[in-house]
């Protein structure tokens, strides 16, 4: 039974633009149930571990104890990783210590048994069952396409938060994109930080640390960054033009979410998963790949003199109406 | 459950009279009735006919296993109809190097409760051990307040704690029941016989019975299998398992979960150790 | 329990010790000429894995007022692991004397090396400390007395 | 009835200013069994013996207690006084008053009490002891040497110069171990291979030495003096016998895998002599890779080979030999940095390798003949990284310990390429330069005059941008971080013990820690000694070391061997642990607690009522026990005693402490 | 002038925030992993390795005054490579929340843009990024950063006017009330 308790997270409803919708796609493509907590509020995010212990710990745990109270028995799932993050330490720092559940009781002023186990979407998707259905409905291949798969910091440090076993060079995430047929190339920054939490407030110290990200990737033979956070995406989508223009080479890296490229390979058209709504363009990239496997599947099938009607259909995946 | 008590107990003689035909075994240990309807003896099947007078019913309550150190250098097996507990305190006597485990034929027969109050706590209602099972398995229980006897009281003042004890042993006749009946006592001579070397005196006093029990916990406390026989025998209703089982809490508490009769080649606590055990000698 | 107030009154307290290190760190206090209350007696052990539980009950029962194990630390035995066996054992049985009763000051374990002269002094002054404290042992005490008591030898 | 004899002794006034000496006496007198009692000014010295012999004549005594100095310090000389008498040296006891009384009390009331007490005490273990004697055990005089390397081949040597047999058993196809794969040896810069093959030859050739090369130590028992090893010989599909080693056979096999010699660096073929120096110069066939083993095909080398030594129906064989002495050199390896760090590369970059595979690198009898290239594309490296403290000081990561000599070997690696690479450019990121030997602290400076950078910082992550490997690292002396643009990167990879230590030191019955080092019987006064008589350690199987270290090491273990083995035969203390096998149940627990081993279950004709039985019960090893007694504590009939403090005479001292 | 390494109070609080964090501060052998691999090490005035010495000095002045306390990223790369598992990232937050404490704050714009989050969520319970950037940029005077993104977000559709707010907007606002009431210490 492919069924969770959803924890959207902020940016869900509002810069994950192209996340949800690629989401939503797989999600009823696939039978995912996903059971979203009832008013849920923000985990607090960075700010608030920044500026109160208990805070941090508190935010995030309403959300658990709602989802203990709405939807119980099932694991929460939640797309950010910052919200993972958050999430995954209450219920840690929860389980760890009957003291501090009691006192996050306390404050929640709800029972807060800590008991669901906090997946990321690398979890879910890395889980056989999901992995198995969205095989099953695969109906094109993203090959010749070579992505690096970004990670980011929280959904694999601190270990005992995140279980990760290897932090420096995780691979749920290059195992899930293999299976829509592009190439996760070997790259060195997969779980290097992109410093979004300081990008606003301390924009000179923390941009560099994007340029270092693509300029790795693009070493590594990348055509594109894969990430499976709204924070890390957006933050490598908004800013790749800006940096740009202070080099004298450009990056020409779209910054993709995993969930779209599994929804393309599914079927998908731009407008179904969000794919022209990114700030650097990425629509013509995934369309090169997948005119050039069209063509070349129709080469072969005609070769093999079994006609197809549908592979002579010139544009596989269509401009967005909007 | 599926079978009806009479069913087992058919299937009981039934077993023990395959077991004597083979020639191998010379007796099976069992249990038969006695002139009292709420009482059972255990008893010794020697020939086929004899089988028939094998009972099983809420009155058998005598461990058997103990029986097999009747002849510790035995020509033939020797055929133990086994509960759970019985299971367990032949792994005891097995893993004590007591009794050779070719020399036993075990026929294991689940446990739904005896007329003995150990059985309410018990956590093996099955048997581990057997060569053969006689009905079906039964549904297991963990006995989440194991410790709670011991628990409460810890809680006692010292003064009270001794006082208790100093009354229990002044009851203490003396006998060596609980010695008799315990399958985690199996030296071929107890320390308690040896008067040259004087580890105790004989007298049945007060003095004489405190070191006694407190040796007796020493000795068994990392080797109880928690069957309650020493309890059962004691005709002054000792609480000889208070004793003990602080003991195995202890062990619990700082060595980790531990539990004997288990068929696990686990040593004894006291017979092993870790570098990182906990320290307080420091 | 009531304590007798008699100022007089001294405890007699019983101190195994190994041979290698605390048997010598003892040597060495009384090398260094430092000051112990008198009532104290060391039974000298090859190892600390030697003292059997056995023993300990033997002394309340005979009147002792206080026993103290001590050996080699964990890691530094003579004998390679012995003391590591003797903590397990010790650790158990004061837990076990403490459930019958008896003062957990009363029955005390230590690990003391050659060279801790001090420890060994201090450790004295402490547990002799607590038991005159503590008054009398008047618990496990009895009369027994083993046939053999004086021949001796002859078994 | 006893007749014990009280001698208290005065100790000048060490004793007698604080004890009342005459009271003590006075009081023992009327102990149990005391028929005489005295006090004597110096009871140690000739007249105080004397005194005490002619009172044993005179009273009848069977046994003595003297109140003195600890046993510790006069309990041997009282002992060998009593050899001359008709008492036996061990009906002894001696209560402390002087440590343990005199010494340590000031009230003159209270500090003779104790003595009395003391006193009591002794007189009643006394009164329970019995006669001991010691035995002889004879020592069979050959050595044998667990390991082939430098710390091996030395010990070795020195044993076989004593006149002594030696058997080197070595699991490798050769002899050698790591110190023939080096280059150069630090600080003197000596060809490492120039100074340890002669090694090698010499044990070949050497009368008292018989090599096991491709050999394990497949079980050992008894004790000092007396072991009896079983060695198990792998197959080597060559019959060493015939073979002359001419080397026909490597050249036409076509199989080629990757060579443990070169590290990894070249190949080799599937039968092969592992170096050009080896000893035995002579080929094995590796049947992981051989295609006749493995395949049922090809079979050239037997074609080829001149004298028929092939035999590819060669099996495992053992032998089983007695041994006087044993010691353990089994050596070092490297840790697998890669499993420890995925965060330089985890082992997927081809630039990044290991002190050891640069060693192979420079060496001039290695995979490049001695140019420093890069393994990936074979070109010269002009900046080079050394990276230390791969693996140790890291207890996170790899091993808590300092590995010891990789300070030195990176200086020297530095050196090399800064010498063999014009224009080339090395940085070394250390945290602490440990330069602790002749002539290293001096090197470490002409490393830096040569010009090696060193930077005070741990590397954080390597990391490959085209064909450069990006090396991140912090100057900690400056406070900013830094990256360096490497063509190669060395690490120092932390040494640990040879994976097969632990299995060795089990059939030894020897301790190990927790980093699987070999426990040495004390860290300052038995360096070389282990846990158990009979069995010595050298080199790299006691923690991580220099070669002149290990060398030095060797030969201290021979010289403790040839003092073992120049005796015929040697005398063990009666105080050891004995079996009552009637009252024995055969348990075991006993055994399992024995740290010596020294504890085994025999069969025994015993009996059950009145039939004759054959029991099972426990049996001490009287060459292997050391008398610890842990085993009587854990024997709950108490039928496993220790001879000097048995049950008995503890419980009477516990009983007399309270009369 | 001199520093004066023994006096009390710094050690004091120094050892407190080791404790909670649980942390050896003598473990740390200054080996500058941390540093090597700190992504934002090269805006620091501080390194890590530094933090984690001045508080084994007890000199926690310089520690409460440094930027690295608010720069730092929270990213974990040098806990997780650290040889002791030395925990710094829990060291400068605990830092960090006794600097606010003592109204010591060597970065305004972080703080800022931590005031304007948090109170964003006291009010709506929910993050606004529109809020969030807008209020921040007034309140910073940086007016036109990320500015130039703003017409692209609203053409595709990213970000719109409205905002989501939760229901219960009562329950955050007391438990953030409550948290903050119970001190920054756990």
């Amino acid at each position: 039974m492919m069924r969770y308790s959803y924890f959207p997270g902020c940016s869900m409803d509002s810069t994950a633009v192209t996340y949800k919708a690629s989401f939503e796609y797989i999600a009823r493509r696939i039978g995912l149930i996903m059971e979203e907590i009832p008013d849920w509020n923000c985990c607090g995010s960075t700010a608030a571990h920044t500026k109160n212990e208990k805070m941090a710990l508190a935010l995030p745990a309403r959300n658990i104890a709602l989802s203990e109270e709405h939807n119980p028995g099932l694991p929460i799932v939640t797309p950010c990783a910052a919200c993972y993050s958050r999430l995954a330490y209450s219920t840690y720092a929860a389980r760890n210590s009957e003291e501090t559940r009691k006192e996050i009781e306390d404050i929640i002023e709800m029972n807060f048994k800590a008991e669901p186990d906090i997946l990321n979407f690398l979890d879910l998707f890395g889980d056989e069952e999901v992995l198995a259905a969205c095989k099953e409905r695969l109906v094109r291949s993203l090959k010749g396409l070579k992505v690096a798969c970004y990670y980011g910091c929280l959904m694999s440090r601190p270990r005992h938060i995140t279980g990760e076993e290897d932090p420096e060079n995780p691979m749920k995430m290059d195992k899930i994109i293999e299976m829509t047929g592009a190439e996760a190339v070997e790259w060195d920054f997969k779980t290097e930080c992109c410093g979004a939490s300081h990008q606003v407030d301390a924009p000179k110290a923390a941009r560099p640390l994007i340029e270092k990200i693509f300029r790795n990737a693009r070493a590594n033979g990348a055509d594109a960054i894969v990430t499976a956070c709204p924070l890390c995406n957006m933050n490598l989508d908004m800013r790749e033009e800006e940096i740009n223009k202070q080099l004298s080479h450009k990056y020409n890296i779209p910054v993709f979410q995993f969930t779209e490229l599994i929804a393309i390979a599914m079927g998908a058209d731009a407008s179904e998963c969000g794919i022209h709504q990114h700030f650097f363009p990425a629509f013509d990239l995934i369309n090169q790949v997948i005119v050039k496997n069209a063509k070349e599947k129709a080469a072969m099938e005609k070769q093999e003199a079994k006609k197809d009607p549908l592979a002579d259909g010139p544009v596989v995946i269509g401009r967005a109406g909007r | 459950m599926a079978y009806t008590k009479e069913q087992i107990q058919e299937m009981i003689r039934q077993e023990a009279k395959k077991a004597l035909a083979t020639g191998e075994v010379s007796a099976v240990v069992g249990w038969t009735s006695t002139r009292f309807e709420d009482r059972t003896k255990p008893f010794f099947a020697e020939t086929e006919s004899e089988c028939d007078l094998l009972v099983w019913n809420e009155y058998c309550i005598n461990g058997t296993a103990k029986y097999a150190l009747d002849d510790r250098y035995p020509e033939k097996k020797l055929a133990v109809i086994a509960r759970g507990c019985d299971s367990r305190a032949i792994n005891r006597l097995i893993q004590d190097k007591q009794v050779k485990r070719e020399n036993l034929y075990i026929i294991g027969v689940a446990c739904d409760g005896k007329d003995n109050p150990i059985c309410k706590e018990c956590q093996h209602k099955n048997p581990l051990t057997f060569d053969v099972l006689v009905g079906e398995e039964v549904e297991e229980q963990i006995n989440a307040d194991r410790f709670a006897e011991v628990l409460a009281f810890e809680k006692l003042t010292p003064d009270e704690r001794y006082d208790y004890w100093a009354k229990q042993y002044d009851k203490c006749i003396h006998c060596y029941a609980c010695r008799n009946a315990c399958p985690a006592c199996n030296c071929i001579e107890c320390y308690a016989d040896q008067y040259r070397t004087g580890w105790q005196g004989k007298a049945a006093d007060r003095e004489q019975n405190q070191v006694y029990g407190l040796t007796r916990v020493y000795h068994v406390g990392d080797r109880c299998i928690e069957c309650g026989e020493c309890e059962r025998v004691c005709p002054m209703d000792l609480p000889i398992m208070r004793q003990t089982r602080k003991m195995l809490k202890d062990i619990n508490d700082l060595f980790g979960d531990y539990e004997c009769g288990l068929p696990d080649d686990r040593k004894p606590v006291l017979g092993e150790y870790k570098l990182e055990d906990p320290d307080e000698f420091m | 329990m009531s304590v007798k107030k008699d100022n007089n009154w001294e405890p007699v307290i019983l101190a195994f010790c190994c041979n290698w290190c605390t048997y010598t760190g003892a040597d060495l206090a009384g090398l260094n000429r430092m000051k112990y209350p008198e009532n104290v007696r060391v039974i000298r052990v090859p190892c600390s894995s030697r003292v059997n539980p056995q023993f300990i009950i033997r002394a309340f029962q005979k009147g002792a007022d206080g026993v103290l194990v001590c050996g080699c630390h964990p890691g530094d035995c003579h004998y390679a692991t012995g003391n590591y066996y003797t903590r397990r054992r010790f650790m158990l049985m004061k837990r076990l004397l403490e459930y019958n009763g008896i003062d957990p000051k009363r029955f005390q374990a230590k690990w003391i090396s050659g060279s801790e002269a001090a420890k060994f002094r201090d450790t004295v002054i402490q547990v002799s400390a607590e038991i005159k404290a503590l008054g009398p042992n008047t618990k496990f005490v009895g009369t027994y007395a083993p046939q053999n008591a004086v021949e001796g030898g002859q078994e | 009835m006893a007749r014990i004899g009280v001698f208290i002794c005065h100790c000048g006034t060490n004793i007698a200013s604080v004890v009342d000496v005459e009271r003590v006496a006075e009081s023992a007198k009327t102990m149990p069994g005391v028929v005489f009692a005295t006090t004597y000014k110096y009871m140690c010295s000739e007249p105080g013996q004397a005194m005490i012999k002619e009172s044993i004549e005179q009273y009848n005594l069977d046994r003595i207690v003297i109140g003195s100095c600890s046993p510790r310090m006069h309990e041997l000389t009282f002992r060998k006084m009593l050899k001359g008498t008709k008492i036996n040296p061990y009906m002894l006891e001696i209560a402390n008053l002087r440590e343990q009384c005199a010494w340590v009390h000031t009230d003159r009331e209270k500090a003779t009490e104790k003595a009395i007490g003391l006193v009591q005490m002794s007189v009643a273990k006394v009164a329970n002891n019995k006669p001991l004697t010691t035995s002889t055990i004879p020592i069979t005089k050959r050595a044998l040497v667990i390991g082939g390397g430098i710390a091996g081949m030395q010990a070795a040597l020195d044993i076989a110069d004593c006149g002594f047999d030696v058997t080197i058993v070595e699991k490798e196809p050769s002899i050698g171990g790591h110190m023939v794969m080096l280059d150069k040896t630090f600080p003197t810069m000596d060809c490492s291979a120039c100074i340890s093959t002669p090694k090698m030859v010499e044990c070949n050739a050497h009368p008292n030495i018989t090599l096991k090369t491709s050999c394990e130590v497949e079980k050992v028992s008894g004790y000092v003096g007396n072991f009896e090893v079983t060695i198990k010989e792998k197959a080597k599909y060559v019959n060493h016998d015939l073979c002359t080693g001419c080397g026909l056979c490597q050249t036409k096999c076509p199989t080629k895998v990757t060579s443990e010699f070169d590290q990894g660096l070249s190949k080799r073929p599937a039968i092969y002599i592992p170096f050009a120096q080896a000893v035995p110069s002579k080929p094995v066939i590796d049947a992981n890779a051989c295609l006749k083993l493995t395949k049922d095909k090809c079979g050239i080398c037997e074609k080829v080979c001149p004298i028929g030594a092939i035999d590819y129906k060669d099996e495992v064989s053992y032998t089983t030999e007695e041994y006087g002495a044993i010691v353990i050199a089994t050596g070092y390896e490297l840790v697998d940095w890669a499993e420890m760090y995925p965060e330089y590369g985890g082992g997927k970059y081809k630039d990044v390798i290991t002190g050891l595979q640069f060693e192979r690198l420079v060496n001039a009898s290695g995979p490049t003949e001695g140019h420093i290239v890069r393994p990936s594309d074979g070109k010269e490296p002009k900046d080079v990284v050394i990276v230390k403290c791969v693996g140790s000081r890291d207890p996170k990561k790899g091993k808590s310990y300092c590995s010891r000599a990789c300070c030195m070997y990176s200086a020297k690696h530095a050196h090399q390429i800064l010498d063999k690479i014009p224009n080339s450019r090395v940085y070394i990121f250390y945290m602490d330069v440990r330069t602790p030997g002749k002539g290293y602290e001096e090197f470490y400076d002409n490393t830096r005059r040569d010009g090696a950078q060193y930077i005070r910082g741990r590397v954080s992550k390597i990391y490959k941008e085209g064909s450069k490997l990006i090396v991140r690292g912090e100057d900690s002396l400056i406070g900013k971080p830094v990256t360096v643009e490497a063509d190669m990167v060395i690490l120092a990879t932390a040494m640990e013990p040879s994976p097969t230590v632990a299995d060795v030191a089990n059939k030894l019955g020897i301790a190990i820690d927790a980093d699987r080092w070999v426990t040495e019987a004390h860290p300052k006064l038995r360096p070389v000694e282990t846990q158990t008589n009979g069995i010595y350690l050298c080199g790299t199987c006691q923690g991580p070391k220099d070669i002149p270290d290990t060398v030095a090491q060797g030969s201290a273990a021979a010289a403790k061997v040839a003092a073992l083995l120049c005796h015929d035969e040697m005398e063990t203390s009666p105080m050891i642990s004995f079996v009552d096998p009637n009252k024995c149940s055969g348990c075991g627990f006993c055994e399992g607690v024995c740290p010596y081993k020294a504890i085994t279950m025999v069969e025994y004709a015993g009996r059950d009522g009145n039939r004759r039985v054959t029991k099972t019960v426990a049996q001490v090893n009287e060459g292997l026990c050391q008398g610890c007694g842990c085993c009587n504590a854990i024997c709950r009939t108490g039928c496993i005693d220790l001879k000097g403090f048995t049950n008995d005479q503890i419980l009477k001292e516990v009983d007399a402490l309270c009369l | 002038m001199d520093k004066i390494l023994n006096r009390a109070e710094g050690k004091l609080l120094a050892d407190k925030i080791a404790k909670e964090a649980d942390v050896k501060l003598h473990e740390c052998y200054q080996c500058g992993k941390c540093s090597a691999g700190c992504p934002m090490a090269n805006s620091f005035d501080l390194m890590p390795r530094q933090i984690v010495h001045y508080m084994h000095l007890g000199d926690m002045d310089e520690v409460l005054r440094s930027k690295t306390i608010w720069l730092c990223a929270s990213c974990h790369t040098c806990v997780e490579r650290c040889p002791h598992d030395i925990d710094i990232p829990t060291l400068i937050e605990k830092s960090r929340m006794e600097a606010q404490k003592r109204g010591i704050c060597a970065v305004r714009d972080v703080r800022l843009f931590n005031d304007i989050f948090t109170e964003t969520i006291r009010y709506t319970g929910k993050s606004q990024e529109v809020i969030l950037e807008g209020a921040y940029n007034v309140t910073s005077g940086h007016l036109m950063q990320d500015m130039v993104n703003v017409p692209l977000m609203l053409k595709k559709g990213i970000v719109r006017p409205e905002f989501n707010t939760v229901q219960d907007k009562q329950s955050i606002k007391k438990i953030m009330n409550k948290a903050e009431e119970g001190g920054a210490a756990l």
